[in-house]
């Protein structure tokens, strides 16, 4: 495996030559441009299969690791490192499959500058991949930062009536976060020698008491990005406005972003810290879940509705996290790649109603079952699956968290008990969209010619449909892909608690 | 001195001697080139300007010093000349087409242009305060009089006026720093001055003032808060092309200085001097970019951002004292410097591209709907944004990175905090350039003239690819030392 | 001779004027004379400080000076002329549409 | 090898995951084909699907005679993370498969009693299309229930739990543009979900300290929440925890099995067409909890603490439904509020420890229950009939009361059906004798086998379960009453006809398995207690199970239950042809209202729990969440907070310096790093006075500073 | 000693008055006269210090020809008084503030650290200041700036002919 024939490179990289190719077609080519943007972004999803066949499942170690040196930076290394673990390789799955999705979700809905918007959505997930992958602390900085200008455009490019003022707001925001992060990376570069992640792990010489500094800086780039409360704030805004399409590689992947940062890093890098703030991590993360669900009940519109309800399942997600054991940590991802397909359905099912009606008000409908079968239906599953019902994927993952966190040494069972209220909220939000725009007679006028969702749309959802089946029924495979790994990271938490911090 | 020695020392100056010497030529051969063809002037000095690159690049790596140590040319002067060169090239071809548009066509423009690049040169250069002397009056003279170029528009004199007079106050602060200077130490060479120091027989707080108004007079020539008044006046007044050449070359014309004054001679009294060059960037960083968010004006905007930036590269001298960073110091603050021009010239490029005589087109609001109408231009004002900011993959940020390292290297975490902070202010209203331009609907005319549109592209790709492909150029930094004792 | 610092106090005294010229006439040209006296002023001290060290650097410094002072009058009358012809004023209180 | 061999080996154990499978092939078939299909094939695939399960369900049960113990069998992994292994996995055993037989057999005949009258139900409320999705929720449901019942852990136990739980608010809400307001439905369906999800919440919790607790004492460090496991590892558990455990339970319990507190979602269940009533909201799903806690018999044995807890909620439960079910008017209501009472008996039966006992009342009001529901289905149906007559008839119609919406269910609207419906009554009076509990009918021998017990465990339960069966037999007189005696109180009921074979023939297999169904457990045979023995008294303490037959107790509550009967004959009867010839205006809809006034307002009311769950939880918690959402988050929280002051800190500076400034420079897009920062460089812009003096005195004044700051060093 | 003492008073004394005159007068053209007054005793100082060829390059090119030019330009404009709007109050009371400050912190300074001017009397070399040591070290080890003078010159010539030729429309 050679550097540019690399799975990984492969995965990372290729949807820029789907950009390239787009950057020579005419702007009113608008079919072709799509086709492009579809078959590069496939392409991407198929090469990442293959880079699946290629993973050692029950090997915990950084695997196809890809580590060349890229330029020194006086007596730093940069280097072009890349490689996936099972903590990782879900989630790069995940974003290449959500990309093709939400690109065919936009077939119809974008018709202004179609040119521009696949350029920024192949660019976005070279981002997002490359996050994912990137094992030098410099990498990933380039590619986290460099996420966000794609999602900035789309959003503001394409998004609503006050997108303007939501783009910037995201970009602000984020930007805001990771400024910190990178004074931390550079201090690790200082006063550690090197950006790799993996050595920076392996070696766990950084003293605890500066960890609690550093945590605390990447924290505040991750926590902004989950987002955990009370950083949500630009959360509401970004999706409201953003095009379909946007919101869901926002909620599916962005957020993710933040949550795989805990992960990789925070917990990885800086486990004393890491044990010594899990209370306060799990205590937000609570007040975000029942805060978060709280607030979605009283949206009236359907997408900041859901938009809401991501604070609250990225709160089950960093619980789990914080719970630092086996069954949440696995939890914890596997929710991850449980709101991205839930919550990406979601913001899919919702922009089909919007691209039909132009609103999303929740008061607009009704009824709309009777007319709309198919959409109800797929709706209903997916709703089911976002609320945690059992044999869905959310369950498994809300279940395996809060048992995480219930049994964490690290945590309060308190927490826990607390979250599992959540779920009962999460169903009164949920059911209560579902019964507003689907329940209930078919009494407006410009709802009964609505039509039922074509093929296309079906075929945008029915992929996640079937994760979300396969999940909740067989998790099994998932769990296997992560556990190796997540037993690593535990054996690091557990070493750093049993060094005994005060 | 023998015919001999001058010959040697000419050597030395090579690349300077030559573009002296080819600006002197200039002049007289525009003379012969008729009215309407000034272009062929330009080409002239674009020639001359590749000439003394050439050499300049030949020379990297050589390090000698002549004229009896007044000059010293090491790695650290062959990459600002080569900086220099290059922002004469971009100015160059900016200038092309805008002075035929904004009807000041005149080959002595060419012939300043040239003779203010043989300041920056002999700025950096220097190894004595006569020469820095020397050096900021023929880096600014012909500044000043570029500035005024477009007269009789009352704008471009008022703009002219204030840059000189402001120049003038400013060097008398310089002049009396110097006195100040050789009143402690009996010298004027940088050497020399700081082997005084090592020797024990120098008046240190006398020193210590002298170096404090010539960080007054050079923090004006790079618009460091408080001494950049002059700066957003100026930029506004002036023609485009000329402002876009100012903000790289005469700051980094300053920096030069800066950095040569303080590494070489004053590192004995950084304890004295850090906290006042902690501050001042600390102040410029915030000013700038705060003042900025409240521009409706692009020129005046680049202008508040021009001083935010050197308050960026300011941080990169606060360390200098520090032996264990002053390596990086200096590597970081070049660094920064290119990647600051590079943004910089695209940037002016486009508001070139866009300006219409009498100064229209250059309200923010002129710049909507710039996306739809002109993708290329605006993907390169968006990416020369993004590098102002310093998201990745762009310049600006490898620049910021390398900055922010040598600063918390040095130990100013807190400083590091300010430049994240303000550079995080600071992406407001750059992305509100973007937000203009891609996020509004208008109908902005631009100009399509080639070698505006080829800066502009050409600097958008240099700022991503010299990201992506970075090693030659922190080679390149890392070499720029300065031949120390 | 005397102590060096008397000539350089009397050399503070006539810069703070010179500089005190610069902030409160609107007379370009007082301006810019003020400016030659903080040159001056400048050079009082250099030639003292030669004395004192017994060196000729800061004489040969003060002629340096001299010329360049000679130059930039030559740039700044021109300015001053050039502009008064625009503006027929050469109040810099007057000069003033840029700002913000 | 024979048949008989395959049985004795406990080789047809191994068809247990097809009692899952068949319903979910069911429902797969008319997902994907019943577009094509016609009800009558939809109904058949239902059926079968249901039937078959029922098939495997008999075998298994033939098998166990062979080999009583039972056996586990692990089919899938489902979740393994650490010292955590779930699988999916079935229990085979006498309890297991006694509720599949129930869930099977009463299912089925439920499914082709549905296949009648969703016919009919789907028409009369005009959407016919919805009779496939009935029979998918339907196929549904009986996977889920078979997942619940066959699970070997607790959270397989769960899975089924809470897809059981989906299937009731689907089907609850199934005419989801119907009920009060068009939304009524819905809301119904909505209300069953969320308040057992509050149940779910309780159970969830209880499996957390199970893993918790139980998890380092498992072999191997691995815990499987298989109930085995839990029942032997449980001694050595600190009895407190189990308490915990148990009491979360419980209130899973309570919110699957309808008791207090949170039985409040079930009358509105009724929302749902009557098969969907009898099936989930009587016979299987809400037996669930009565399941649940018999399945834990090894920890709630070991704190009597819970257990005590458990019956009398049970007891209280029982009574307290059962006064409500006086006052209703709507047929199903009635029969909601006796699920609740009956479902209250098994609970305290359960409770005390006589898990047979629970059991055995389970089974037989599965019977009787259901067959009550369907009958009243039909019953509604038939006056559905006869409403549809007068529609069309316009003689009849001007007859009609317009005032109001007709309600087919309200049973005022009825009366002397017993000669329109005649199978209909009779098999509706098997039931309801069955469930007032008159020998020798099913309801008599379970409900005194629970008496018997609480007589000599629990007196204080023992009591209220005894004045619960006489206000049982008490309603269900007077529903009998009302329904099928006297004059037709509204036109559509003198119209109404009796319902097609495919509806009364399950009425009638139903009402024989209420007439025979107590001899499963007749008292010194003992075939249900020797049956399940292999399952629940293996570990039970074992006491009470030994207790015979009671007499006394027996004696006392046919006594009750008779009289009862008869004060039902004697108010509605009576009392009630009395009043019809009372004036309009003086006349009361029930006798009983004019007897006891403002007690049966209260109890017509079910003593306002709703509302004042309502006032207390639901207006709250919706005033909260717009609190948080509009004030908190919106108001406070982002447009305050975010966009003023964390992004504009400076905004309060800048303001006390120099005031209020208008800002016409900047237009409005972008404003929250904005106003703050704006407002600061809009001051600082200020100083950018375009007076080259100005400019001169910055400069100046930054010499001072260093100067200044020098001097202060140098000193 | 107290004979230069009391020649530096008196000349000093001068100095500043012409300064303050400058600053002061209203009219240009007194300012410009001022100045040369200044300039003059300057150059008297200079002769003190033992700088001779500076002295007589100070009363040629500056009181001689740059005033001159000064005086020059004031006649040709005829602006040699301001008009009477007086934008910015403010800035003159707190200029002088800021001055006197200036003063204030110089006086301090020189005070304090006075005995680092006061190095005995050193024989001062023959020639010290003279035309010739002057012309050697200008075409010796000052040969480079002093080159680059010549071209600084030429700038500003170049410069101020393209800032007053007039436009050809």
């Amino acid at each position: 495996m050679n550097l540019v024939l690399h799975p990984l490179t492969l995965t990372v990289f290729l949807p820029l030559v789907g950009v390239l190719v787009i950057l020579f077609l005419k702007p009113e080519w608008k079919n072709p441009i799509r086709w492009v943007a579809l078959v590069a972004s496939t392409a991407t999803f198929a090469i990442s299969v293959v880079m699946l066949t290629y993973f050692q499942v029950g090997n915990p170690d950084m695997q196809m690791e890809i580590n060349v040196p890229w330029f020194q930076f006086a007596d730093w290394t940069i280097s072009y490192h890349l490689g996936v673990d099972g903590l990782s390789v879900l989630l790069v799955m995940l974003t290449t499959l959500l990309t093709p999705l939400s690109i065919l979700s936009t077939w119809t809905a974008i018709e202004d500058r179609v040119k521009e918007f696949m350029i920024f959505f192949l660019l976005l997930e070279v981002g997002m991949v490359g996050v994912f992958v990137s094992l030098d602390l410099f990498l990933f900085y380039i590619f986290w930062e460099f996420s966000l200008v794609p999602m900035y455009f789309i959003i503001g490019m394409w998004g609503g009536p006050r997108r303007m003022y939501a783009a910037l707001k995201f970009f602000l925001y984020t930007m805001a976060g990771s400024i910190l992060m990178l004074l931390a990376i550079l201090w690790l570069g200082i006063n550690q020698g090197t950006f790799s992640v993996t050595e920076l792990i392996d070696k766990g010489s950084i003293p605890a008491s500066i960890q609690f500094w550093l945590f605390l800086a990447f924290a505040a780039a991750f926590a902004i990005k989950v987002p955990m409360w009370p950083l949500h704030s630009w959360l509401p805004d970004a999706h409201v406005e953003a095009p379909t399409a946007g919101s869901v590689i926002l909620a599916g992947v962005l957020l993710k972003l933040g949550t795989y940062g805990f992960v990789r890093f925070n917990l990885s890098m800086f486990p004393n810290a890491a044990i010594k703030l899990a209370p306060w991590i799990a205590g937000l993360a609570v007040i975000g879940i029942l805060y978060g669900a709280a607030v979605s009940y009283a949206q009236k519109d359907a997408k900041k509705l859901v938009a809401y309800s991501s604070v609250s399942h990225l709160g089950f997600v960093m619980l789990g996290l914080f719970a630092l054991n086996a069954q949440g940590i696995e939890g914890g991802i596997l929710q991850m790649i449980n709101h991205g397909l839930s919550t990406g359905a979601l913001f899919l099912l919702v922009g089909m109603i919007y691209e039909r009606r132009h609103t999303r008000e929740m008061d607009a409908f009704g009824g709309l079952w009777k007319i709309m079968p198919i959409y109800g239906a797929l709706m209903l599953i997916v709703t089911l699956s976002s609320m945690g019902l059992p044999g869905l994927n959310g369950f498994v993952g809300e279940f395996t968290i809060l048992l995480g966190a219930f049994g964490s040494s690290y945590i309060s069972p308190w927490f826990a008990g607390l979250a599992a209220a959540g779920i009962i909220l999460a169903a009164i939000y949920l059911l209560f969209m579902f019964q507003k725009l689907f329940l209930g007679p078919l009494d407006k006028e410009e709802n009964k010619i609505l039509k039922d969702i074509n093929w296309r749309e079906i075929l945008t959802l029915v992929p996640l449909l079937i994760f979300i089946f396969w999940i909740g029924l067989y998790p099994k495979p998932f769990f296997t892909i992560m556990g190796p790994a997540v037993g690593k990271l535990v054996s690091i938490i557990s070493t750093a608690a049993g060094a005994g911090i005060p | 001195m023998t015919v001999n020695d001058l010959l040697n020392n000419m050597n030395v100056i090579l690349p300077l001697a030559v573009l002296i010497a080819w600006s002197c030529m200039l002049l007289i051969v525009d003379l012969t080139i008729p009215k309407g063809h000034k272009g062929w002037t330009a080409v002239m000095a674009a020639i001359g300007l590749l000439l003394s690159l050439g050499i300049s690049i030949a020379r990297f790596g050589t390090a000698t010093t002549g004229f009896s140590g007044m000059v010293i040319s090491d790695g650290f002067s062959y990459f600002l000349n080569m900086l220099f060169l290059f922002s004469g090239l971009a100015a160059i071809a900016l200038a092309y087409d805008y002075l035929k548009r904004m009807g000041i066509e005149r080959g002595e423009y060419y012939v300043l242009l040239l003779f203010s690049i043989c300041g920056m040169m002999l700025m950096s250069l220097a190894n004595d305060l006569i020469v820095v002397f020397l050096a900021l009056e023929l880096l600014s003279i012909p500044l000043y009089v570029l500035a005024g170029f477009a007269r009789p528009r009352l704008e471009s004199e008022e703009a002219s006026l204030k840059y000189f007079l402001m120049g003038a106050f400013a060097g008398g602060f310089v002049v009396f720093g110097i006195a100040l200077i050789f009143g402690a130490t009996g010298t004027t060479n940088l050497t020399n001055i700081f082997a005084s120091i090592r020797s024990d027989t120098t008046n240190l707080p006398l020193l210590t003032l002298g170096a404090g108004l010539i960080l007054v007079g050079f923090g004006f020539k790079v618009a460091a808060v408080p001494f950049h008044m002059w700066t957003p006046d100026v930029y506004q007044g002036s023609p485009s092309a000329v402002t876009a050449f100012m903000s790289v070359g005469a700051k980094a014309g300053g920096f030069a200085a800066l950095l040569r004054i303080f590494v070489s001679a004053f590192p004995a009294l950084s304890t004295d001097l850090t906290m006042i060059i902690w501050t001042i960037s600390a102040l410029t960083m915030f000013l700038g970019n705060v003042v900025a968010i409240a521009q409706s004006n692009i020129k005046r905007l680049l202008a508040y951002s021009s001083i935010a930036h050197a308050g960026y590269i300011l941080m990169a001298l606060v360390p200098y004292g520090n032996t264990a960073v002053n390596k990086d110091t200096i590597s970081a603050a070049l660094f920064y410097l290119v990647a600051y021009a590079l943004t910089s010239f695209g940037a002016w490029a486009v508001v070139i591209a866009l300006e219409k005589a009498e100064g229209k087109g250059l309200e923010l609001n002129d710049y909507a709907g710039l996306a739809r109408k002109y993708p290329l231009l605006a993907a390169s004002m968006a990416v020369f944004m993004l590098s102002f900011i310093g998201v990745p993959p762009t310049i600006g940020f490898m620049g910021k990175f390398y900055l922010f390292r040598t600063v918390i290297e040095g130990g100013y975490l807190g400083l590091a905090l300010i430049g994240v902070f303000t550079s995080l202010i600071s992406a407001y209203y750059y992305l509100r350039i973007i937000v203009i331009m891609y996020m509004r609907e208008g109908e902005p005319e631009a100009r399509t003239e080639f070698w505006v549109q080829f800066t502009a592209a050409a600097m958008a790709i240099l700022v991503i690819v010299l990201t992506l492909a970075a090693q030659p150029l922190l080679n390149l930094a890392s070499k720029a030392l300065m031949l120390t004792f | 001779m005397l102590p060096v610092y008397y000539y350089v106090g009397l050399s503070v005294i006539l810069f703070t004027i010179g500089a005190l010229g610069v902030l409160i006439r609107r007379n370009a040209i007082v301006i810019f004379m003020s400016v030659e006296l903080m040159l001056n002023a400048a050079n009082l001290a250099f030639v003292a400080y030669a004395r004192y060290w017994q060196s000729m650097n800061g004489q040969i410094f003060v002629f340096f000076i001299m010329t360049v002072a000679a130059a930039e009058v030559a740039i700044g009358l021109a300015l001053i002329v050039t502009i008064f012809r625009t503006k027929a004023s050469i109040d810099v209180d007057q000069i003033s549409t840029l700002k913000g | 090898m024979g048949l008989s061999d395959a049985l004795n080996a406990g080789r047809f154990f191994y068809l247990v995951p097809f009692v899952v499978f068949f319903p979910v092939i069911g429902l797969l078939i008319n997902i994907t084909f019943g577009k094509w299909f016609g009800e009558k094939i939809i109904g058949t695939v239902a059926c079968l699907a249901s039937g078959l399960a029922f098939v495997v369900a008999v075998l298994l049960g033939i098998a166990l005679t062979g080999q009583p113990q039972g056996m586990s069998l692990p089919y899938l992994n489902w979740i393994t993370i650490g010292s955590l292994q779930l699988d999916w996995a079935f229990r085979v055993d006498t309890l297991s498969v006694t509720m599949m037989l129930v869930v099977g057999g009463v299912g089925t005949l439920i499914h082709i009693y549905a296949v009648g009258y969703m016919h009919d139900d789907v028409r009369h409320n005009g959407d016919p299309g919805r009779f496939r999705r009935f029979f998918v929720y339907f196929n549904l449901f009986i996977a889920a229930m078979m997942i619940l019942v066959s699970a070997n852990n607790y959270m397989m136990l769960f899975i089924g739990w809470e897809g059981v739980g989906l299937c009731s608010y689907l089907l609850i809400s199934f005419w989801y543009e119907k009920g009060k307001d068009g939304i009524g439905n819905a809301l119904a369906g909505k209300k069953a979900f969320i308040v057992n999800r509050i149940g779910d919440f309780g159970f969830l919790i209880a499996a957390f300290l199970m893993f918790k607790y139980f998890q380092p004492l498992a072999p191997n460090g691995i815990f499987t929440f298989d109930f085995q496991t839990v029942a032997n590892l449980a001694p050595q558990v600190a009895p407190s925890v189990i308490v915990a455990i148990t009491l979360f339970m419980l209130l899973g319990v309570t919110g699957k099995s309808a008791q207090l507190p949170l039985y409040v979602w079930l009358p509105d269940a009724m929302a749902g067409p009557t098969p969907v009533s009898a099936l989930i909201h009587a016979a299987t799903m809400v037996t669930a909890g009565v399941y649940l806690i018999t399945r834990s018999h090894a920890l709630y044995s070991l704190v009597p603490v819970t257990q005590n807890w458990v019956a009398i909620v049970g007891g209280v439960t029982a009574l307290f439904a059962a006064t409500i079910a006086v006052a209703q008017f709507d047929i199903k209501k009635v029969l909601a509020y006796s699920t609740i009472s009956q479902l209250g008996f098994m609970v305290a039966a359960v409770g005390m420890g006589a898990y047979v006992a629970g059991m055995f009342q389970l089974v037989t009001h599965a019977f009787f229950k259901a067959l009550l529901f369907l009958s009243a289905g039909s019953v509604i149906q038939g006056v559905e009939r006869g409403e549809h007559e007068v529609e069309h008839d316009p003689s009849l119609r001007k007859r009609m009361k317009h005032e109001q919406h007709f309600d087919p269910q309200d049973m005022r609207n009825m009366g002397g059906l017993r000669h329109k419906m005649k199978t209909t009554f009779w098999v509706y009076v098997i039931g309801a004798l069955a469930l007032g509990g008159i020998v020798p009918l099913a309801g008599f021998w379970s409900k005194d086998e629970i008496l018997a017990e609480a007589s000599t465990l629990n007196p204080v339960v023992y009591w209220l379960l005894l004045i619960a069966a006489f206000f049982t037999a008490f309603y269900m007189g007077r529903q009998v009453f009302m329904v099928f005696f006297g004059e037709a109180r509204s036109e559509p009921a003198a119209h109404a006809k009796e319902s097609k074979a495919i509806i009364t023939i399950p009425l009638m297999i139903l009402a024989l398995l209420s007439l025979i169904g107590g001899f499963l457990n007749f008292p010194s045979f003992h075939t249900l207690t020797t049956w399940l023995d292999h399952t629940v008294l293996a570990l039970a303490s074992g006491e009470g199970e030994a207790v015979s037959f009671n007499f006394v107790v027996a004696i006392v509550s046919t006594v009750l239950a008779v009289g009862g009967i008869v004060l039902a004959w004697y108010l509605y009867m009576r009392r009630a042809g009395d009043m019809q010839k009372l004036p309009s205006n003086q006349r009361r809809d029930d006798p009983l209202r004019s007897i006891i006034g403002p007690v049966f307002t209260l109890l017509e009311n079910k003593y306002w729990v709703d509302e004042f769950y309502g006032y207390v939880i639901v207006k709250p918690y919706q005033w909260l969440s717009a609190f948080l959402a509009d004030k908190v988050d919106w108001v406070f929280w982002h447009d305050f907070f975010h966009d003023k002051i964390l992004a504009g800190s400076f905004n309060w500076v800048t303001r006390t310096l120099s005031g209020p400034i208008d800002l016409g420079v900047i237009d409005g897009f972008a404003n929250f790093l904005g106003d703050g920062f704006k407002e600061l460089a809009a001051q600082l812009r200020k100083i950018q006075s375009g007076f080259v003096r100005n400019y001169a005195l910055s400069i100046f004044l930054g010499v001072i500073f260093i100067i200044g700051y020098l001097i202060i060093r140098l000193r | 000693m107290t004979v230069q003492l009391l020649l530096f008073l008196i000349l000093a004394l001068v100095a500043i008055a012409s300064a303050l005159g400058m600053l002061i007068s209203r009219n240009a053209i007194y300012s410009a006269l001022f100045l040369v007054v200044n300039f003059a005793t300057v150059a008297v100082f200079f002769l003190l210090l033992d700088a001779p060829f500076i002295a007589v390059a100070q009363v040629s090119v500056y009181t001689g020809a740059i005033m001159v030019l000064f005086l020059f330009v004031i006649m040709l404009l005829g602006a040699e008084r301001a008009g009477p709007i007086q934008a910015i109050q403010w800035q003159r009371p707190l200029a002088i503030t800021l001055a006197i400050i200036l003063l204030l912190e110089a006086g301090y300074i020189i005070y304090t650290h006075r005995s680092l001017g006061t190095v005995v009397d050193k024989q001062i070399p023959l020639g010290f200041g003279s035309p010739a040591q002057v012309g050697t070290a200008l075409f010796s080890s000052y040969l480079l700036p002093f080159e680059i003078t010549s071209v600084l010159l030429l700038v500003a010539m170049i410069g101020a002919i393209v800032l007053t030729k007039g436009e050809k429309k």
